[in-house]
């Protein structure tokens, strides 16, 4: 399977990516940059969503991905359970109700299958519109800031959940979070005037322990990074 | 219960008043209380012939809700059939009775038939129009999911636009169960021998005015108790 | 010139040539009258207005005159316009039908007009069938299609002047059954009604006397009045009216004014038998002429 | 253009198939080709009629689609005025025409004055109802703002829940167009000498078929003129 | 002016708040916790909106409140500028256009104003609700989460510009980054277990300078008092 893309983004007469040279490979690529960089238009354009944007080049991609997007797309008419197993409903599969109950489990949700998604809280949305990109079970994801409505608790054991859930798949997320992106990403990119740079990922497997004392020296150094551009 | 019953009360209030300053004469409306009681002795007549309206009601109501739906559905999978089926169903509402009930009586004879497609040709239109229009309008985000999924047309429609569509596919109900018994007595007009109705224009033309407003009252309670009918049950179903 | 509202029982055709003629050959301008014409859609319209004072005079038909005066419109009959029965019950030549008695256990199609009914029921008692015996349907509209599809074996409510040629334009022959010839007295089709406190006004006498003398010509020159008749508006103007208008003129009242007291009496009478007044009121209270 | 064209040419070829195979008698339903030869030669005659339909048409929906709105956004201030208003405006759609003409006439004469009623009629219904739908629908979380901002009645409306309403009162809107040629052909049965009704209930009765299909095919057309205009300017404010 | 929170919050049959007794002075209240613990309904409760618990006690609150919620609530069919004149609209008070467009300069969306709010990223409609509180000029502010869109500097910047905005006024804020809770709150408070913890705060003014050593500390203590309950 191979996941690239190629070429300049453009925004009207502004170039969003100027010089776009993306090959994927399985693991996890984290993509940081400031606010209306261009992140979720760069995922859009991956898995093949219409955006305001104009590719100037090639994509290749796989057919079947998976796809959590900033906002949580939940629908309010459907219960939780409904929500999880939407995906599986439109892709014309099944999801075998103890799959789904586990990982409504999985999320912290247990229990709440029959509820409307308004009767979650913020962080309890972000975890189900998870939980649903989870169990899509694709080869390629693609998170945009997945965990950003959780605290700190909460989102390192989710972190934990989506590694494991999608180990050997090949990831694409976006995140604000240096730590997360460090701790996930077996590649991590900045998007910063309208380039990608590379940093230096941390050595050793995935996730890197919170305890990691090279974890939170890597997000000072990257953070360093973002503030002088 | 007593909130509901003022508007009502109000209303009769005004209409007797309206007769009582002689602001319209009797035989073109007349007062409340004297079509109240040819209401109440001629109670056999019309409920024998509001059982025949309210059977057509009740028999056009479904066949229209059904088609309505089907048609809506079938609209939004495939634009060509709304570019076929759309301008159709529009031009029907405008097909003046007198043109549709020889054609009418030649493929339905005289019986229950032209009434019931009556009520369901006013019935459908509301429904297959505001649910289509509902079904139009899911935000771009939501079809997102779609694309993702390569979902195909279908379990788009199902899983993605009808939910979202419903709100206005109710809209469009509530307006259509409005028209029911109207085109019921429509549908009665072709040609009938029962039916409000049939009992109305008879009325009309015997210069029998009060009971012609009686067997309107019961239309118009027929129409309202439709309309509350359906209110809950849409709101029961959250809409 | 004074004005004078005039309500036709429906949209203008030959029935009203007498009216028509004598608006367009200004009549009622040296009368001194302006007339004004309001054609309804609803037959049944035009006594409630007359009634309300809506319009001074009334078209509608002797029959629902006595139905008129029992539901209290206070109207009185001051002219005729067309003098005989128009009324029949149709059927297809080519059918089954060929007496009334062959309607005995066959459907009859009808339109409202409200007094048909009795006419009808009167006709059929006459040829010794049972009313309970024939199944009737109101086909409003369309008289003619219902039997020249066959979807009724005859229609009561056509009129002999129309209808006939309805029938041949679409292919068939039509054959009439006449109420006068079938137990019914006969009766003015067509008449005028006023409220009673107008009964007597002299722009209706006037008025009367300008379509009388409409009328007249007519009857010496029925090409020249079919002509000024289907001049009134384009719509007129076609081969229907045209047949229609030698059947129809002949049956114009010339003396508008004048009342055949023996025959609203009688009319009157007929329709206590049928129950569908309990009495007949006194002729001076419906009715006044000369 | 070419693309629209396809459904009109099959309805015809249909209308002239089910006409050659005889299936309905030629004064029921008289062949299509016939029907446009009586359009060509009635053009002039049709052409005025129809002058004065639009006139009422025009006019009945400025009418009635401001009614409907000014009623829709009444009823949303203030519930009492819905229970009042709501039920008069449903049964009003159950009156006949031959009960209300003449009420319409006794009150507005003879001219324009009872047409443009009708259309009124006709199109306030389904626009203050789809609309008052739709402002009753905005969601909680909206009118947490108002709320918060202790804003009035009338600003909540105004600001917040009619921008959330537009979809549902295009949706009514869509519906009441339709109806409004039909209003006016109604209305022109309260008495008139001039118009598409009158013309075709006059072909109807002279059994000049041709002219009342030639009279009714521009009728459609005026519909469906109506129908893609309001969908092109609804389109443009973007709903 | 008193700001004042007083009893219990029931949901259903389950305590969210066992036993609540708080008073607000001016300044800051940052409000932590986990994910689903009940921060947002406190907010509300206290802001006088409807909410799925039951507040057992009693409430006193300034009329005039500023919110922003967790979810940004712009409304589709207004402009960026529309939905930033929306609460003085609402209010029938005027937004002058100068205070309207430096605002949107503030929160880096100068010239966006025509714009629809889905022309927007999900950071820019962050700042956008942000700016329309900072309009609003309410002596009490609460705030759900106002920055957990943002990266890291324009989540700084922000800070600055709120704290900037509101200084003097009563805010409280609902967040789940210890550092920002630290670095802008006169008081942190951690709801856990259903009971409102009050975490020391810093010393010295507001914001605290991102650069502060004590800052980082303080955060990671309070993270390990997060982790553990
Ligand atoms: N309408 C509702 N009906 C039932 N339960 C609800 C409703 N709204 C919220 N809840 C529940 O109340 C609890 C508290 O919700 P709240 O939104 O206050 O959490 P929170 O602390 O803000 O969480 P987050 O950090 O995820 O936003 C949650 O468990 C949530 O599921
Ligand atoms: N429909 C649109 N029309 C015009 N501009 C758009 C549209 N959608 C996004 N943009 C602009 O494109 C730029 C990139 O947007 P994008 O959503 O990719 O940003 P992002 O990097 O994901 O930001 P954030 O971190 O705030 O989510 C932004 O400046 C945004 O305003
Ligand atoms: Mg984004
Ligand atoms: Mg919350």
């Amino acid at each position: 399977m191979t996941v690239a893309i190629a070429g300049q983004v453009w925004l009207g007469g502004r170039p969003l990516v100027a010089a776009l040279d993306l090959r994927l490979t399985p693991g996890w690529t984290c993509l940081l940059g400031a606010s209306g960089a261009g992140k979720s238009t760069l995922l859009r354009l991956l898995a093949g969503l219409p955006v305001a944007a104009r590719l100037e080049g090639t994509r290749q991609a796989p057919d079947r991905i998976g796809w959590m997007a900033q906002a949580d797309l939940l629908q309010p008419r459907l219960s939780v359970l409904g929500n999880l197993r939407l995906m599986a409903r439109l892709r014309g599969e099944p999801l075998p109700r103890p799959r789904a109950e586990a990982l409504l489990e999985a999320v912290g949700l247990a229990g709440r299958g029959a509820d409307r998604p308004e009767a979650l809280s913020g962080g309890e949305r972000q975890r189900l519109a998870l939980a649903r990109v989870l169990a899509d079970d694709a080869a390629l994801v693609a998170l945009d800031e997945p965990f950003s409505a959780l605290d700190v608790p909460t989102r390192a054991a989710m972190q934990d959940l989506a590694a494991a859930c999608l180990a050997g798949k090949t990831v694409v997320m976006v995140t604000h979070d240096p730590t997360e992106a460090l701790r996930l990403g077996d590649r991590v990119l900045l998007l910063q005037d309208a380039l990608l740079h590379e940093i230096p990922p941390l050595p050793g497997p995935r996730p890197v322990p919170l305890s990691d004392p090279g974890l939170a020296q890597a997000a000072a150094a990257l953070l360093a990074r973002m503030r002088r551009p | 219960m007593s909130a509901r019953i003022w508007p009502v009360l109000a209303i009769f209030a005004l209409w007797q008043a309206v007769c009582a300053a002689a602001l319209v004469p009797a035989f073109v409306l007349p007062p409340p209380l004297r079509v109240f009681e040819t209401l109440w002795h001629e109670r056999g007549l019309i409920g024998q012939h509001a059982l025949t309206t309210l059977a057509e009601t009740g028999a056009g109501l479904a066949l229209g809700i059904g088609l309505g739906v089907t048609l809506a559905l079938a609209m939004a999978l495939a634009p060509w059939l709304q570019r076929l089926i759309g301008p159709v169903l529009a031009g029907a509402q405008a097909l003046p009775v007198f043109v549709l009930a020889p054609v009418l009586v030649l493929w339905l004879g005289y019986g229950l038939g032209p009434k019931v497609a009556m009520v369901a040709l006013l019935v459908v239109f509301p429904v297959a129009s505001g649910l289509h229009d509902g079904l139009c309008a899911t935000p771009a985000a939501v079809l997102d999911l779609a694309r993702i999924a390569r979902a195909s047309r279908l379990r788009t429609l199902l899983w993605l636009r009808l939910p979202h569509a419903l709100p206005q596919g109710a809209a469009g109900l509530r307006i259509a169960v409005t028209y029911a018994p109207t085109g019921a007595v429509i549908g009665e007009w072709v040609g009938a021998s029962q039916g409000l109705g049939y009992l109305m224009l008879m009325a009309n033309a015997r210069m029998r005015i009060d009971l012609m407003f009686a067997a309107l009252l019961v239309i118009l309670a027929l129409t309202l108790l439709l309309n509350r009918l359906t209110d809950r049950a849409l709101a029961r179903a959250g809409l | 010139a004074e004005s004078l509202s005039v309500m036709l029982d429906w949209f203008v055709n030959p029935d009203h040539g007498p009216i028509i003629v004598a608006a367009e050959r200004g009549y009622f301008t040296e009368a001194g009258l302006d007339v004004t014409l309001i054609p309804p859609a609803d037959p049944s319209d035009p006594p409630k207005m007359a009634a309300a004072g809506q319009v001074d005079l009334a078209v509608s038909y002797q029959p629902q005159l006595y139905l008129q005066h029992a539901a209290g419109l206070g109207l009185k009959r001051v002219g005729t316009l067309i003098n005989a029965p128009l009324y029949c019950v149709m059927a297809d030549a080519a059918g089954p039908v060929h007496t009334m008695a062959d309607l005995r256990g066959r459907k009859v199609g009808y339109s409202l007009a409200g007094i048909e009914a009795a006419l009808m029921q009167r006709m059929l008692r006459h040829n010794g069938v049972d009313p309970a015996e024939v199944e009737t349907i109101n086909v409003n509209f369309a008289l003619t299609p219902a039997v020249a599809t066959g979807q009724v074996a005859a229609v009561s409510g056509a009129f002999r002047n129309f209808e006939l040629h309805q029938m041949a334009a679409v292919g068939h022959q039509g054959r009439c059954f006449l109420p006068e010839e079938n137990g019914v007295p006969a009766y003015d089709e067509l008449i005028y009604l006023a409220r009673a406190d107008l009964a007597h006004d002299d722009r209706i006498a006037r008025f009367l006397a300008a379509t009388g003398r409409a009328a007249a010509e007519i009857a010496a020159d029925p090409q020249a009045g079919w002509d000024t008749f289907r001049a009134h508006a384009a719509e007129l103007d076609d081969p229907l009216n045209a047949k229609a208008w030698p059947d129809t003129w002949p049956h114009f009242a010339r003396d508008p004014a004048a009342l055949d007291t023996a025959r609203y009496r009688d009319f009157g009478a007929f329709l206590v038998e049928t129950g569908l007044i309990p009495t007949a009121p006194p002729v001076e209270t419906i009715a006044v002429g000369k």
